[in-house]
């Protein structure tokens, strides 16, 4: 044990003296520009499919070089580090922003838009932007002064995934309800044939779901930079769910990794989950296991928010901002956004990937479960995001309602109404 | 050069005294750039409106500390940390102070064992037990539940019921704190005189009789070192759970001051309130402070 | 000492049943380690796995530079331990064999930083480590943690426990500080230190919140932060993965504890806090 | 020389004085014994020598030079402690050695210091254990040893053998006395124990309250004491003090009165002094079932068994005498008249508590060369 203990201090000792090397940003020794990619791809979630790409864009490129950085816990994760960075005083080249975090990011960080950075020192491209994208995808990366604040990357919608075993089981219709009145309905059969769940919302750290469930119906969150998601409609839908959870115990109020268990083991028969889910949901229930298209509402049309991240130039000077776009303009191309949807699940943002061959097409016909993601598309609607230094707060007071109407201590129509009222007065300061 | 010899004067500094000092100047350093400073920085910024990257900060006074003590939200915290305090205690500090005097005390057989099992989870990061332990204590789908279906019992929905993931966090700490409190108090247990345990049992003194009344008051100055051990560091363990596993939800049921002022500075970036908030954290652990340089630091001196 | 025979079976079966809660966890990691997570996810009570298979642990060594993360964790680890142990001391010394002015201030101060929550310090720490350039690199997280106040409680009141006759007699022998430091004090608090030293190492080696902010490419990681790269709340955690990742990160201070346990326990026993 | 000496020497902590302006001088090569009731400084003196203390005030000489701010490892002075201060991870050979090792003594050297030292004090065999293997008596030549094998001028002992039981002292005392009879250094030992020092000492520095009370032989300290505390100090049962009311060459307890001789009214009248206290030593009071034409009539209390003798406590008028006898025929209650040896009486001036002397006629030839090296504080 002595001689252990010594050997750790010598080693200890040794280790320390060896002269740290930390290389901040900047040039490296082959002249090339180094810039730093912020990203939030977890390897459940794309990251080796990162990896992949900023590997093959160093090899191919000759004057930059990418390193990039994953950012554990989601874009609020990735919002918490580029924070604590920029109090620093530093800052990445490229980062992936949340749709959520759209205006909190732009009203304090320092970003240059990227077809700023491409007029300055790429009038090739000038046009690639409004080439490759619908005009309605790019506007999602606008915030709510219309600015484009960068150019969206990853989209996700919400779908429904059913087990379709336990629909048969329970003699229910094997392509799932159309209706989220029908999902009700759906769920009380199957608990009372089957005794097991019917139904589970997903409940991460954002009010995404939560936004498509009550949009569909009507409501609006955000009108003209106010909160209006207490209407009648947005009520509607709210006590849908909750009545799920509480009247009828039909559907599972419980974490999103839980949920997520809970459906691919068996004991859930439909969740309510982003698409990209999709890999872990295919590759570990061993049911029969479908996606479906976000249910509507009677007689109503679907409205998506779309989810997923945005890429910004967060680049500090004109070489890195430069280099920033190289970098970005590689990930948009055909090639890099195939490989980026194979990845991660994602629907790409630029309209001529799904049919081209060199691109999705092939993939998408074999991977029956993405069609409905993309297919939705259409009814694609921006994140909303609240405007202004309160915007947070106003998300926090979201969530925070989600578990209260959910567990119980409040009802629907009288939480909705305060938290809105309160969320205006936030933004009204 | 006088005012040199004055200020060597005052210091009473002789070539021997200096030594001293030299040898805690590594100390010092350390802890004047990475714990003073940054605490009277703290401080500061209690006063201040700011979100950690505006270059501006905004002078507000004691608005921050007005705006915290006034929101209902800081007592339900207040309230939630002393549930924890309460409940990382009794685990923590009750129940090892109990095994360590049954293992030293009661059980002749397969102490070693015993001990050896009990402190093994110390030496495990408590990512690793979060992400297992939603795992394994999933109500729906996890092994616990599924065992508890088989005779019946259903687990409560603790990700998302007020008071139970309070509960459930602080025994996902206790795996990793019991054991590292057990073998302390089991050594001071084990270092008072067998001579007066054997003659209190001459006397034919019930074993409860023994624990309260000489090895209670016996180890009494480790027992305190474990209790405010707990309350300091416990509460600082169970961070790691609550960012895990429940960002300090539902509604804040899991929240506690630790967590909230992280919450505060890295979610919702209002860094005056955060700072607040630690403010009164440290407030409150002054008091034990107190107790701990009353009790602890003579107590054990004089233990000896 | 006698003892009813009921009571020492009750006790026996309840220091079971505890040592079972503490102890399954780690074996269910196990097991989950060397499951395919479609079945980790269906057959959730087979801790032995079905069809064990090594594919956990290859995917995590093909995402991950494993051995580089590990001698990162290592490095932080041991270089933090051993600046700890080594301030801690020095200091001790200082507080227990020399009396100068404004040694009990002193000591109230160093000893009151157990007090101070990590969330106090953590803004203006990472401010600090960034303006010294050392984001993203080791030094930076082991940085603010060259000393511990506990360590200094600790082996203070070791050191308090050692007859001063002895360290008399030395200095009548003509003995330096350095000479009774290294052949006298040193010896005699051994067990304090070490049992201060295996903390430290397994604190510093599990630690989380800190090297979070502090690292940011994969290549500089610790153990505990390979593990989030397999959670993710909107791609899935791949448990299995991650298990893998846990037995791992687990590898070492449980590899430590088991050869070692005996002395392990019989040092923090004999130090103890007293 | 290698004598001590102390030149008012003060030793203070804040407010409370340990000791009180120490003058004294301990001569080359003897064994001088510290002692006194715990706590009267005479630990505080010894570390002072050892300079394990600060002297607060005054100077302290050794071997002729000022010592005050020489470091203890400079002193040349060999200490053994009251616990032993044994390294408890060094084994008896490292324990011994230690010293000479870090003062890089050529090897051999070390050894044939190591040899005679181990063969001297018994500890052959023993020279791998640890401390804690051994026995107190065992430890205790450990630490002798130790000592020992410094070879330093100065030996100091702090009760050195307190621990030991009464047969391991009288041996262990033998041991000393052969260390010091082959190395005669000057050797300051510390006791509360006075048989060990009665035995033991060249001379007996006898302290209380931080002052030095009286510094002679064993034999002056026993039969000569300087004062009141030394009287009652030395001797077991205690030296029995009574009051002696306005004397006129008599001993005046209550109604009963004792007529001083002639010898010890001349020399009372050539001190001029008036306020006495009388002194008698238990074993110097004749005990008589018959009254004695000039003694007193007390009454029994009752009698402590000392083995060889009897310690019997009377009541004289309401105060408590003490004598000896190897008589045990004396019962509670029994009248009992007694005589103090009027050549051995003490008496001491009331105020002071200091002795007035003795008549001539008691000194003898060794006493009067001994008076001026007498030190009366």
């Amino acid at each position: 044990m002595k001689r252990f203990l010594q050997t750790i201090c010598f080693i200890a000792l040794m280790l320390f003296l060896v002269a740290c090397n930390s290389e901040a940003a900047g040039t490296t020794e082959d002249g090339k520009t180094k810039i730093e990619y912020w990203h939030v791809n977890a390897e459940t979630q794309g990251g080796q499919t990162v990896k992949q790409l900023v590997e093959d864009f160093n090899a191919q490129s000759e004057t930059v070089e990418v390193v990039a950085k994953y950012n554990p816990d989601m874009y609020k994760g990735l919002m918490q580090n580029l924070q604590a960075e920029a109090a620093a005083g530093n800052a990445p080249a490229v980062v992936q922003v949340g749709w959520s975090f759209l205006n909190y990011f732009s009203d304090n960080f320092s970003y240059v838009s990227p077809q700023t950075v491409i007029e300055q020192h790429f009038p090739e491209d000038e046009t690639f932007l409004q080439d490759k994208f619908l005009p309605n995808v790019l506007d999602l990366a606008k915030n709510s002064d219309g600015e484009q604040v960068g150019i969206p990357y990853s989209l996700s919608s919400p779908v429904l995934y059913i087990n379709r075993d336990i629909l048969r089981e329970a003699g229910l219709d094997e392509n799932g309800p159309q209706t989220w009145e029908e999902v009700k309905e759906f769920s009380k059969v199957i608990k009372e044939e089957t005794g097991k769940y019917g139904f589970y919302f997903q409940e991460p750290a954002d009010n995404w779901a939560t936004q498509a469930l009550l949009e569909s119906n009507g409501a609006q969150f955000i009108t003209d930079g106010k909160a209006t998601f207490a209407s009648e409609e947005g009520i509607e839908a709210y006590e849908l769910l909750a009545d799920m959870v509480l009247e009828d115990e039909t559907a599972l109020h419980i974490g999103w990794d839980q949920g997520v268990q809970s459906f691919i083991d068996g004991s859930v028969a439909m969740a309510y989950t982003t698409i990209a889910q999709r890999s872990n949901i295919q590759d570990n229930a061993q049911f029969d296991v479908a996606a479906v298209k976000s249910p509507a509402w009677e007689g109503k049309d679907v409205k998506l928010p779309a989810g997923g991240a945005m890429l910004t130039i967060t680049a500090p000077n004109e070489k890195e901002q430069k280099a920033a776009w190289e970098f970005m303009r590689y990930l948009y191309s055909i090639e890099s956004m195939a490989e980026w949807t194979k990845g991660t699940g994602y629907v790409p943002p630029r309209n001529d990937v799904a049919d081209a061959e060199n691109g999705l097409k092939t993939y998408l016909e074999e991977n029956e479960m993405m069609t409905a993601a993309v297919e939705q598309m259409d009814g694609v609607v921006p994140w909303a995001s609240f405007p202004g230094d309160a915007g947070l707060e106003a998300e926090q007071l979201l969530l925070d309602l989600r578990d209260q109407i959910l567990g119980g201590s409040i009802s629907v129509e009288e939480g909705l109404t305060s938290i809105e009222d309160k969320i205006n007065e936030l933004l009204n300061d | 050069m006088s005012a040199l010899a004055a200020v060597r004067k005052t210091l009473h500094l002789n070539r021997e005294n200096a030594i001293g000092y030299g040898l805690l100047i590594p100390s010092i350093i350390i802890f004047a750039v990475f714990t003073f400073w940054p605490f009277l920085y703290t401080v500061y910024l209690s006063f201040f409106d700011w979100n950690m990257i505006s270059p501006e900060k905004e002078f507000v006074g004691i608005r921050n500390y007005m705006e915290v003590l006034g929101d209902p939200r800081t007592y339900q915290i207040f309230g939630n940390t002393f549930l924890y305090i309460v409940i990382l205690l009794a685990i923590n500090c009750v129940v090892p102070y109990i095994f360590a005097f049954v293992i030293d005390i009661v059980l002749k057989r397969w102490n070693g064992f015993y001990k050896s099992a009990l402190f093994l989870p110390a030496f495990i990061s408590l990512v690793v037990g979060s992400i297992l332990f939603t795992w394994i204590l999933n109500p729906v789908s996890g092994p616990l539940a599924i065992v508890f279906g088989w005779i019946g019992l259903e687990i409560p929905n603790w990700t998302k019921s007020e008071g139970w993931v309070i509960l459930v966090l602080s025994l996902i700490t206790s795996w990793k704190v019991f054991g590292y409190n057990f073998i302390l108090l089991y050594a001071s247990i084990n270092g008072i005189s067998r001579e007066i345990i054997e003659s209190a049992r001459l006397d034919n003194v019930p074993l409860w009789r023994i624990f309260f009344q000489i090895i209670l008051p016996m180890s009494s100055a480790t027992g305190i070192y474990v209790f405010i051990l707990t309350i300091v560091q416990s509460l600082q363990y169970v961070f790691t759970p609550v960012k895990v596993v429940t960002q300090g939800g539902p509604d804040y049921a899991s929240s506690n001051l630790i967590y909230h002022a992280y919450h505060e500075a890295f979610v919702v970036y209002r860094t005056g309130h955060s700072a607040t908030l630690s403010i009164i954290t440290m407030a409150l652990f002054l008091i034990l402070l107190f107790l701990y340089f009353k009790f602890v630091d003579r107590g054990i001196y004089y233990e000896n | 000492m006698k003892i009813n025979r009921t009571v020492e079976i009750t006790w026996h079966v309840i220091f079971m049943a505890t040592v079972i809660v503490l102890v399954f966890p780690i074996i269910y990691a196990v097991g989950m380690s060397f499951t395919p997570l479609e079945d980790a996810y269906n057959n959730v009570l087979n801790i032995i796995p079905l069809h064990p298979t090594l594919e956990n642990y290859i995917t995590f060594f093909d995402t991950l530079p494993v051995v580089k993360v590990t001698m990162n964790t290592f490095i932080i680890a041991s270089v933090a331990t051993v600046f700890k142990v080594l301030t801690s001391f020095l200091a001790a010394y200082a507080f227990v064999y020399f009396q100068f002015k404004g040694k009990e201030v002193l000591y109230f101060l160093l000893i009151s930083t157990i007090f101070i929550p990590f969330t106090v310090t953590m803004i203006p720490n990472y401010l600090i480590v960034s303006d010294l350039g050392l984001l993203d690199s080791v030094w930076g997280v082991i940085l603010p943690q060259l000393a511990d106040a506990i360590g200094i409680f600790l082996i203070t009141q070791s050191m308090r426990s050692i007859p001063i006759s002895l360290i008399e007699v030395a200095r009548l022998d003509n003995l330096g500080h350095g000479r009774i430091m290294k052949d006298i004090v040193l010896p005699l608090v051994r067990p304090a230190i070490t049992s201060v030293g295996i903390w430290f190492f397994i604190s510093s080696w599990n630690e989380f919140v800190w090297p979070v902010l502090i690292l940011k490419t994969t290549e500089n990681y610790t153990l505990p932060l390979a593990l989030q790269m397999y959670i993710s709340s909107e791609g899935g955690t791949n448990f299995t993965v991650a298990m893998a990742v846990s037995v791992i990160t687990m590898i070492i201070p449980l590899l430590l504890y088991l050869t070692f346990q005996k002395y392990i326990i019989g040092t923090f026993t004999s130090s103890g806090i007293k | 020389m290698k004598e001590i000496k102390f030149e008012h020497v003060k030793k203070s902590y804040g407010d409370t004085e340990v000791v009180k302006d120490l003058n004294f001088t301990i001569k080359e090569g003897e064994r001088l014994i510290l002692l006194g009731p715990s706590g009267c400084g005479k630990s505080t003196t010894l570390r002072m020598i050892a300079g394990l203390e600060d002297i607060t005030e005054g100077s302290l000489y050794m071997n002729g030079k000022k010592m005050n701010d020489v470091p203890s490892g400079k002193r040349n002075v060999a200490m053994v402690f009251q616990n032993y201060a044994l390294y408890p991870h060094m084994t008896v050979k490292q324990n011994i050695i230690y010293g000479l090792r870090v003062r890089k003594l050529f090897k051999k050297d070390i050894q044939s210091r190591l040899d005679s030292v181990l063969d001297m004090l018994q500890l052959r065999g023993l020279e791998d254990r640890l401390p804690k293997d051994l026995s107190g008596g065992q430890r205790q030549r450990v630490a002798l040893a130790r000592a020992t094998v410094k070879r330093s001028d100065f030996f100091l002992l702090d009760e050195p053998l307190s621990n030991l039981d009464a047969q391991l002292r009288v041996s262990a005392r033998k041991e000393l006395l052969k260390i010091h009879e082959m190395f005669k250094q000057t050797m300051v030992y510390v006791t509360h124990d006075q048989i060990e020092a009665m035995t033991f000492a060249d001379r007996i520095a006898l302290m209380y309250d931080g002052e030095l009370q009286m510094l002679d032989t064993p034999t002056n300290v026993y039969h000569r004491p300087a004062n009141v505390f030394t009287a009652k100090f030395i001797g077991t049962p205690p030296t029995n003090i009574l009051e002696m009311d306005d004397h006129n060459g008599f001993v005046t307890i209550g109604e009963q009165s004792l007529e001083l001789n002639d010898m010890w009214r001349k020399h009372i009248a050539e001190r001029k002094t008036q306020n006495l206290l009388f002194g008698i030593r238990p074993e110097h009071i004749e005990l008589s079932t018959t009254p004695f034409s000039n003694g007193f009539q007390g009454k029994v209390k009752y009698i402590e068994n000392q083995g060889n003798s009897y310690s019997v406590y009377m009541d004289l008028e309401g105060k408590e005498v003490v004598a000896l006898s190897e008589n045990k025929h004396w019962h509670k209650g029994d009248i009992v008249y007694f005589r103090p040896m009027m050549e051995r009486i003490h008496l001491f001036e009331k105020e002071t508590g200091d002795s007035i002397g003795y008549p001539e006629e008691l000194l003898d030839e060794n006493d009067k060369n001994k008076e001026e090296s007498r030190v009366l504080v």
